[in-house]
């Protein structure tokens, strides 16, 4: 086979993605060099190194990196375990397991922005909200939830959205795992703890690379879940790089900062990137 | 397995409880959508009221929500359509036509996709007003087929690493051109993936927020900038609210719900062997 | 037929005024007009970046007294071409004058809101405290303390916390404001670790740790209106437009309870509420100027008050706008809330709002571009204090730091 | 008293008999093979022996305690699945040891087993590899290997070999048995392959549709099979089987005791094929398959094919008229059931 | 001038040299079978033939055209491969008649040759299913009949039969073998099936490390290896190899023509073995294989493991003392270097 022919098959998506990014990449090159505010159009002086120094110097950088990686480790966290847990209890047949499947997969096909709406107002509401109400029937103060845990409030959306792909995901791999392995296993002696521990989990390791992969890409732009429930706030404490770049460049209009801080947000995802392709790509092929 | 009885009762009874905590939210906001607002924020929570139209009726007074749905429609189909189009034949000649190279450029398609949305803002408004494309369907489409392919690309490719090259070996020797081969062989080999990846496409694209909510505004606006004209308005909102993103959400939720088996067969990035 | 595409904010007003439509077109064939109704933080997003990249979205933008000034010096806007039926001195002086630059009005007053005090006249009385038609913030505080009861459901004083420029920092600025305080002095130098500033915000965290509902800190207008008609709070600063919605049987618990007074001040009256106006405007890339002209006209003109009085009710028409509005006796029996309103309004000066000397525009802002960034960054520090997360005067401190790093960057000084 | 002694044993998968009632003995040391048709229930059997499926009714005695309804992992027996079904992540080390580990053996005591079994099966050397890592007849050493250490009661094998090629299958078998031999270990060996079961075998048990046909020595069976079914199932390739009409001169040296309606069973090397059509019924040779050490000749006699096997070359060719005769000591007769009649 | 010619082929993956030049002719209508270890190249040389993979060097001829560059489509050869490489989307007509739609073939010219090539197969009533509503066995003739259908040139088979159970396998051998015959194809088969290469072949060609050690046909290649590779590689159980040191009685019956450093090769049925010590070198039985017709029986002489193979039933038990004899007809003489010495 010629060479020419695989190219040709993939130059539409490799040009169109170069494009998609280097485009953007270079105008926002350009602009974190400049001092561009959108309320001050017209005049863009250069300004050397001036706008990284602004985004790193802002007291919300270092907390919003802390709060990123916090974000994405234990959504990972949450959802695989859980995920793994669910994925285990609706694998064997049981009454209605279709309809279970249909109400655990909802959550999936929500829109971030109703996800985030929903549960800041109709959940996590300290006064109406069914949270706190539960917590009263138990004679408890409600817990305030975006104010005293906001960081966790955004945690438990997040992680609700993305329970149900993780738990599809360890669903079809758990349908692969050799019956003969644990049937083995099980004349070896193993209980049904030992068959998990020392089967099953190792089984699921490929599909949680997979999750692991999958949701850091999109965990790390986590945004509307910030922006509608606790602003970044109370201080920082819900901040992450994504939301302080919003609050750069659309409540503050500050282009020129907001792009440098996308070139950290694009350092950050290719230190992910490489991380990734370490740690969990070698386990994809 | 033996199937221990006491272990299915246990395991049907915590399966629902686990099920219906978890779509508690969306059942809850089913139920909203049907209160007045001043039940809607009653204390505590009512489950039992009479239930109203009224939101509904409000909304598609306000608003035209079939505008709103059929730009969904259309950008969504649009933008798989066009994603399948262009990722189908990188897919193809990544898994078929290896190199080692292939892995690192998937890797740094995917690694596009972590760039946050939001620092591109400036730059992609731009270039959309400077090609006239402002508040038209063709730029969310382009859009969202971009911000989708790199899964895309991944997707197919590992539905088709699973087609054994023997088949197309065979066919080689049947004397299938390189598209006969794509159309007659690979193509239906692989429907399974195709489809769950067209899926995943479509709900991602439906749920799309940020940009259908910045490069558009009055005539393609989408189901998620719906939501925008009924988040916090001054007065009280929660039912009309809950009526809005119900709306909004629905068609994509029961689609899912419908075409659930399909995708799921094919959401596993290689990750079963 | 031209078509027009106005952007808007999602509040009452404007979505009646959607309803509208048809009267419009119907009085000019010639003219369409196509809605974009957008929550007030993504409609600020959406405006400001089409304006600033001349992208040409929109014909007609809902802006606010904020922007008005900055984006008319900037010559962005184009001024409104108003005519004798328009009859521009009806404007009320405040409104007007924060939206005109040189004598020419940039932006049409669709509707205007000061802040004033609500409270719970059922409650007051129980407790036996007689509001004062002014209150000393002092006052309120004793009120607040004795009406607190969140056992039974009712916290004293509602107040907004929730971070942003428009929302905590437009209330704190009042605060602060009434306490002697102001944003910047005639050097331009931020001047939050002031005296005044500790001394209203720590009053502040004080009365809203004791008193206020849980979760305050998110909280801004709606989340505190719901509270107010839910029956949860005994009293309540904020825009004077909430009267309306409190009185209202249709959506308030507690309509027939309530009562009304002036924003309490403290050290001083001057800068104790606040002054916004949505209004309408035109950028200067538009290229249908001429139906943008009318259709403004139209929306913010006496007979558009008197289309909406017939439709729905004087009780609902948009107000804070014109003085004839206040003078009509309908709108007058209408809203037992109209006085107190336009009282506010009229006490308000954007021009001179601070004890200190101030070098900007604005009551509960500084209409200055810098601004947005400061109160945001200013709010979320407030927003922290008041959650406990931080001390004030930690809050303080590094807020001022905020505000001097934003002013160097904006070069004001070096 | 058996060793291991299957009681009535019967399985059903809901509606489906599986296996419909079996009896069977086995002594301690000895080698049993399971034989029989795809499908006719012989993994079934071995999982319930397992203990991987619990029996529908009957017992199961092992050492004299009855194992019925105990647990698959306490019942002393370890398996060789067809797969192998090694853990794909654990090392050959780690694979052999872990009943061991999860009996909490002691360390040194593990490693001196699977020490020991390794080296019985050349595996010293890949004990820290991961399967992957191993062709498919090391695999399948490890896989014994797993049973051995575990030094159970009964080894049970379900097809073994099958996934390996002619050769290697070969070796395998043999070290099978040497191993046998040396651990004088109680097995239970299913297969379909004819020479595993023939070699291997102490007792052949031929089962069909979930009940059991015959139960010998392989000689038995070979010799003296019980009916038709285990006629032609035992022996490769398969014994000539021609109705009592068919070939009237082939039928008439049966010394009249075959059933007018039954059949004459005759192995391959039961029938000479001799050149020309002086000797023996006529027929034609349709194929010749020369193998070396002997030759396998098709032949249509009378539009019966027949199959003869004979040591040496043979100078025919396709299409040659050839004589056939038969060997009269080693016939066999059914009757119309397929039951057989004593010659 | 032969059919298909292959001259000096090579071919490397990288710097691996798989294929170090290979030069064979095939003629018209000849049944060319390769065998050699596994990675010896088998596939990947039957892969270059058919155009899969280019050729590094060397020229390929057919028919008198030179093919070496010309597309795998294009060559008319038909492939059949190891896991059929069924088109699983297809029913059984479709995948027969693939390559003829593709070829513009009119629509009832198709039919005629499906019709035909299935009934040949007896796949007539299976027509309408898809692959996996077949067994193993039918999906083999399914893809022999794929290849069928197109009349090609030559028929290349890789390991056809390898996913068989060895019953089918047998019978499926034999079908090809039919076949080959009345279609009077060209065809080359891979498998390192003794049986089948040995059965099936007019010509085999014996490779090893990607070069051929010998071709001719089986019994050529039985008789005369022409190296010590190739005699072991031939036959099974394989050939015996005694070092010529070893058993000095044994390699004086060869007549002095035996290299002193040379090996002695002696086939399982050469060697005769008579219980008790009286006859022949004296060893032990190590183990009996009883396959009914015939008996394998390994023996231990000084050291030496032995395998005999003999047509009787055998008394002899595993310890036995016995007495091995050599045939001296059927001696095989290899110097050092494992080069046969003409005996
Ligand atoms: N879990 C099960 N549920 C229902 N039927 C089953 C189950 N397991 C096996 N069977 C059926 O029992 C019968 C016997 O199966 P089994 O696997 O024992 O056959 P086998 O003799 O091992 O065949 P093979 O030689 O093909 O391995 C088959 O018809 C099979 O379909
Ligand atoms: N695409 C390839 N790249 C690199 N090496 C290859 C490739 N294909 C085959 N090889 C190597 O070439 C050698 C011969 O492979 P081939 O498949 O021809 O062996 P074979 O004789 O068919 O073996 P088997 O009997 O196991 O099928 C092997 O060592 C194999 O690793
Ligand atoms: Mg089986
Ligand atoms: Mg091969």
């Amino acid at each position: 086979m010629n060479r020419l022919l695989p190219r040709t098959l993939m130059a539409p998506a490799v040009l169109t993605l170069l494009l998609w990014m280097i485009v953007p990449l270079v105008m926002t090159l350009y602009f974190s060099f400049v001092n561009y505010n959108l309320m001050q159009p017209g005049e863009h002086p250069f300004a050397g190194f001036e706008n990284f120094h602004y985004f790193i110097t802002d007291p919300d950088f270092w907390p919003a990196v802390g709060n990123t990686l916090l974000l994405i480790g234990s959504v990972i966290v949450i959802t695989v375990i859980f995920g793994v847990l669910l994925a285990l209890l609706v694998n064997e047949p049981f009454p209605g397991r279709g309809i279970v499947r249909v109400l655990l997969i909802s959550p999936f096909f929500v829109m971030p922005t109703v996800n985030a709406l929903l549960w800041k107002h109709m959940m996590m509401n300290p006064i109406y909200g069914v949270l706190a109400d539960v917590w009263r029937s138990f004679g408890a103060e409600p817990i305030d939830w975006l104010t005293d845990l906001p960081l966790l409030s955004v945690i438990i959306m997040v992680a609700w959205q993305w329970l149900p792909f993780a738990c599809l995901i360890f669903i079809t791999s758990l349908q692969s795992l050799d019956r003969e392995q644990m049937e083995a296993a099980r004349m070896d002696g193993a209980n049904s703890f030992q068959r998990f521990f020392y089967l099953t989990v190792p089984h699921l390791g490929r599909p949680m690379a997979v999750v692991i992969m999958i949701e850091m890409i999109f965990l790390l732009s986590v945004f509307a879940e910030i922006a509608i429930t606790t602003n970044g706030g109370p201080g920082n404490a819900s901040t992450n790089l994504t939301y302080m770049i919003f609050k750069q460049s659309l409540m503050n209009f500050d282009v020129g900062v907001a792009s440098a801080g996308a070139l950290f947000a694009v350092i950050l995802a290719n230190i992910v990137a490489a991380f990734l392709i370490r740690i969990i790509g070698k386990n994809l092929d | 397995m033996q199937p221990n009885p006491m272990f299915t009762v246990l395991r049907t009874v915590g399966a629902w409880a686990l099920a219906l905590l978890l779509f508690f939210p969306l059942g809850w906001l089913f139920l909203t959508s049907f209160k007045t607002e001043l039940q809607a924020i009653h204390v505590p929570p009512l489950f039992i009221f009479e239930p109203t139209m009224e939101n509904f009726s409000e909304v598609q007074r306000r608003s035209d929500y079939l505008l709103y749905a059929r730009n969904s429609l259309i950008t969504s189909v649009g933008s798989t359509i066009l994603g399948l189009l262009i990722a189908a034949p990188a897919a193809y000649s990544m898994a078929f036509f290896r190199t080692k190279k292939t892995r690192d450029i998937l890797m740094w398609m995917l690694s596009t996709k972590m760039m946050p949305a939001v620092g591109a803002l400036v730059p992609i408004y731009v270039l959309a007003q400077t090609a006239g494309m402002l508040d038209s369907l063709p730029a969310l489409i382009i859009v969202f087929t971009l911000s989708n392919l790199p899964i895309m690309v991944w997707m197919l490719y590992t539905s088709y690493k699973d087609i054994p090259n023997e088949i197309l070996e065979a066919a080689r020797m049947d004397g299938a051109s390189i598209w006969t081969e794509f159309r007659h062989v690979v193509m239906p080999l692989s429907v399974g993936g195709l489809a769950s990846c067209g899926l995943l496409c479509l709900v991602l694209s439906w749920n799309e927020a940020f940009w259908a909510l910045n490069l558009v505004s009055a005539k393609a606006g989408t189901l998620a900038t719906l939501i925008s004209q009924y988040s916090s308005p001054e007065g009280l909102f929660w039912a009309k609210l809950s009526a809005a993103s119900l709306m909004a959400i629905a068609p994509i939720v029961v689609f899912g719900w419908f075409s659930q088996k399909q995708l799921v067969q094919g959401l596993t990035f290689g990750a079963v062997k | 037929a031209t078509e027009l595409v106005i952007a808007t904010v999602n509040n009452g007003h404007m979505i009646e005024m959607q309803k509208l439509t048809p009267f419009f077109e119907k009085a000019n064939p010639d003219i369409k007009l196509k809605w974009v109704t957008l929550e007030e933080g993504t409609l600020r997003q959406r405006v400001t970046t089409d304006i600033a990249t001349k992208g040409g979205q929109f014909d007609v933008m809902t802006i606010g007294m904020y922007e008005a000034p900055i984006w008319s010096k900037k010559g962005w806007l184009l001024p409104i071409a108003t005519d004798a039926a328009y009859d521009v001195d009806d404007l009320l002086p405040a409104i007007r004058a924060g939206l005109s630059l040189d004598g020419k009005l940039y932006a049409s007053p669709f509707y205007g809101e000061s802040s004033m005090l609500m409270y719970r006249k059922d409650l007051a009385d129980k407790v036996g405290f007689k509001m004062p038609d002014q209150p000393t913030w002092t006052q309120v505080k004793e009120f607040a303390d004795k009406a607190n009861d969140p056992k039974g459901g009712v916290y004293g004083m509602c107040l907004r916390g929730k971070p942003g420029w428009g929302d905590n920092m437009a209330f704190l600025s009042t605060l602060v404001n009434t306490y002697g305080g102001q944003w910047f002095d005639m050097k331009w130098q931020p001047q939050i670790d002031t005296k005044p500033w500790k001394d209203a915000i720590n009053f502040y965290v004080d009365i809203m740790k004791k008193d206020g509902p849980p979760g305050a800190s998110a909280n801004s207008f709606n989340e505190n209106l719901a509270l107010f008609n839910e029956g949860k709070c005994a009293m309540w600063v904020d825009a004077t437009i909430a009267a309306s919605f409190i009185s209202d049987p249709k959506q308030s618990k507690v309509a027939d309870k309530v009562a009304f007074a002036q924003a309490p001040t403290a050290v001083t009256p001057k800068g104790a509420n606040w002054l916004w106006a949505w209004s309408l405007a035109i950028p200067a890339s538009s290229t249908k100027v001429d139906a943008a002209q009318t259709f403004i006209k139209w929306a913010t003109s006496k007979d558009y008050i008197k289309l909406v009085a017939k439709e729905t009710g004087w009780n609902t028409v948009p107000t804070g706008t014109r003085k004839s509005t206040y003078q009509t006796p309908e709108f007058l029996k209408a809203s037992k809330f109209a006085e107190a309103e336009k009282k506010a309004i009229d006490t308000a000066n954007p021009n001179d709002s601070t004890l200190p000397k101030s070098p900007y525009v604005g009551v509960q802002y500084a209409a200055i571009p810098e601004f947005q960034a400061i109160g945001v960054a200013v709010g979320q520090q407030m927003s922290a204090a008041l959650s406990g997360k931080v001390t004030v005067d930690e809050a303080l401190k590094t807020s001022q730091t905020a505000a001097e790093r934003e002013m160097k960057k904006g070069g004001y000084y070096k | 008293m058996a060793y291991l002694e299957l009681r009535n044993i019967k399985k059903s998968f809901g509606d489906a008999h599986i296996i419909k009632g079996v009896n069977l003995e086995i002594d301690k040391g000895e080698f049993i093979v399971f034989v029989g048709p795809s499908g006719c229930g012989k993994s079934t059997l071995l999982r319930l022996i397992a203990g991987l499926e619990p029996t529908t009714s009957g017992q199961l005695m092992l050492d004299g305690k009855d194992i019925t309804n105990l647990a698959s992992g306490k019942r002393d027996l370890a398996m060789v699945f067809q797969s192998y079904a090694l853990y794909p992540h654990m090392s050959v080390a780690d694979n052999m040891s872990f009943a061991l580990k999860l009996a909490n053996v002691p360390k040194d005591e593990i490693r001196k087993k699977v020490d020991y079994a390794a080296k019985q099966l050349n595996l010293t050397q890949y004990l820290d590899r991961t399967p992957k890592e191993l062709s498919g007849g090391q695999r399948q050493r490890v896989a014994i290997g797993r049973a051995i250490v575990r030094a159970p009661k009964v080894f049970l094998f379900d097809e073994p070999l099958s996934n390996l090629d002619a050769a290697l299958r070969g070796n395998t078998r043999v070290e099978i048995h040497k191993l046998h031999v040396s651990l004088g270990a109680t097995s239970i060996y299913v297969t379909h392959d004819q020479v595993e079961a023939m070699t291997l075998a102490d007792r052949v048990v031929v089962l069909k549709d979930g009940l059991i046909e015959q139960v010998g020595t392989p000689m038995e069976l070979y010799d003296h099979p019980v009916n038709r079914f285990v006629a032609q199932f035992i022996g490769m390739p398969s014994m000539n089987m021609v109705p009592a009409s068919a070939i009237p001169s082939f039928s008439s040296q049966t010394g009249g005791k075959l059933p007018s309606d039954g059949f004459l069973g005759v192995r391959p090397e039961g029938l000479h094929v001799h050149p020309g059509s002086g000797v023996g019924v006529p027929g034609t040779v349709d194929l010749i398959e020369a193998l070396g050490s002997d030759t396998l000749i098709h032949v249509d006699v009378q539009g019966i094919p027949l199959i003869a096997r004979q040591n040496e070359r043979t100078p025919l060719r396709v299409g040659d008229d050839v004589g056939v005769e038969l060997d009269p000591s080693v016939l066999h007769l059914f009757n119309r059931e397929g039951q057989t009649v004593a010659a």
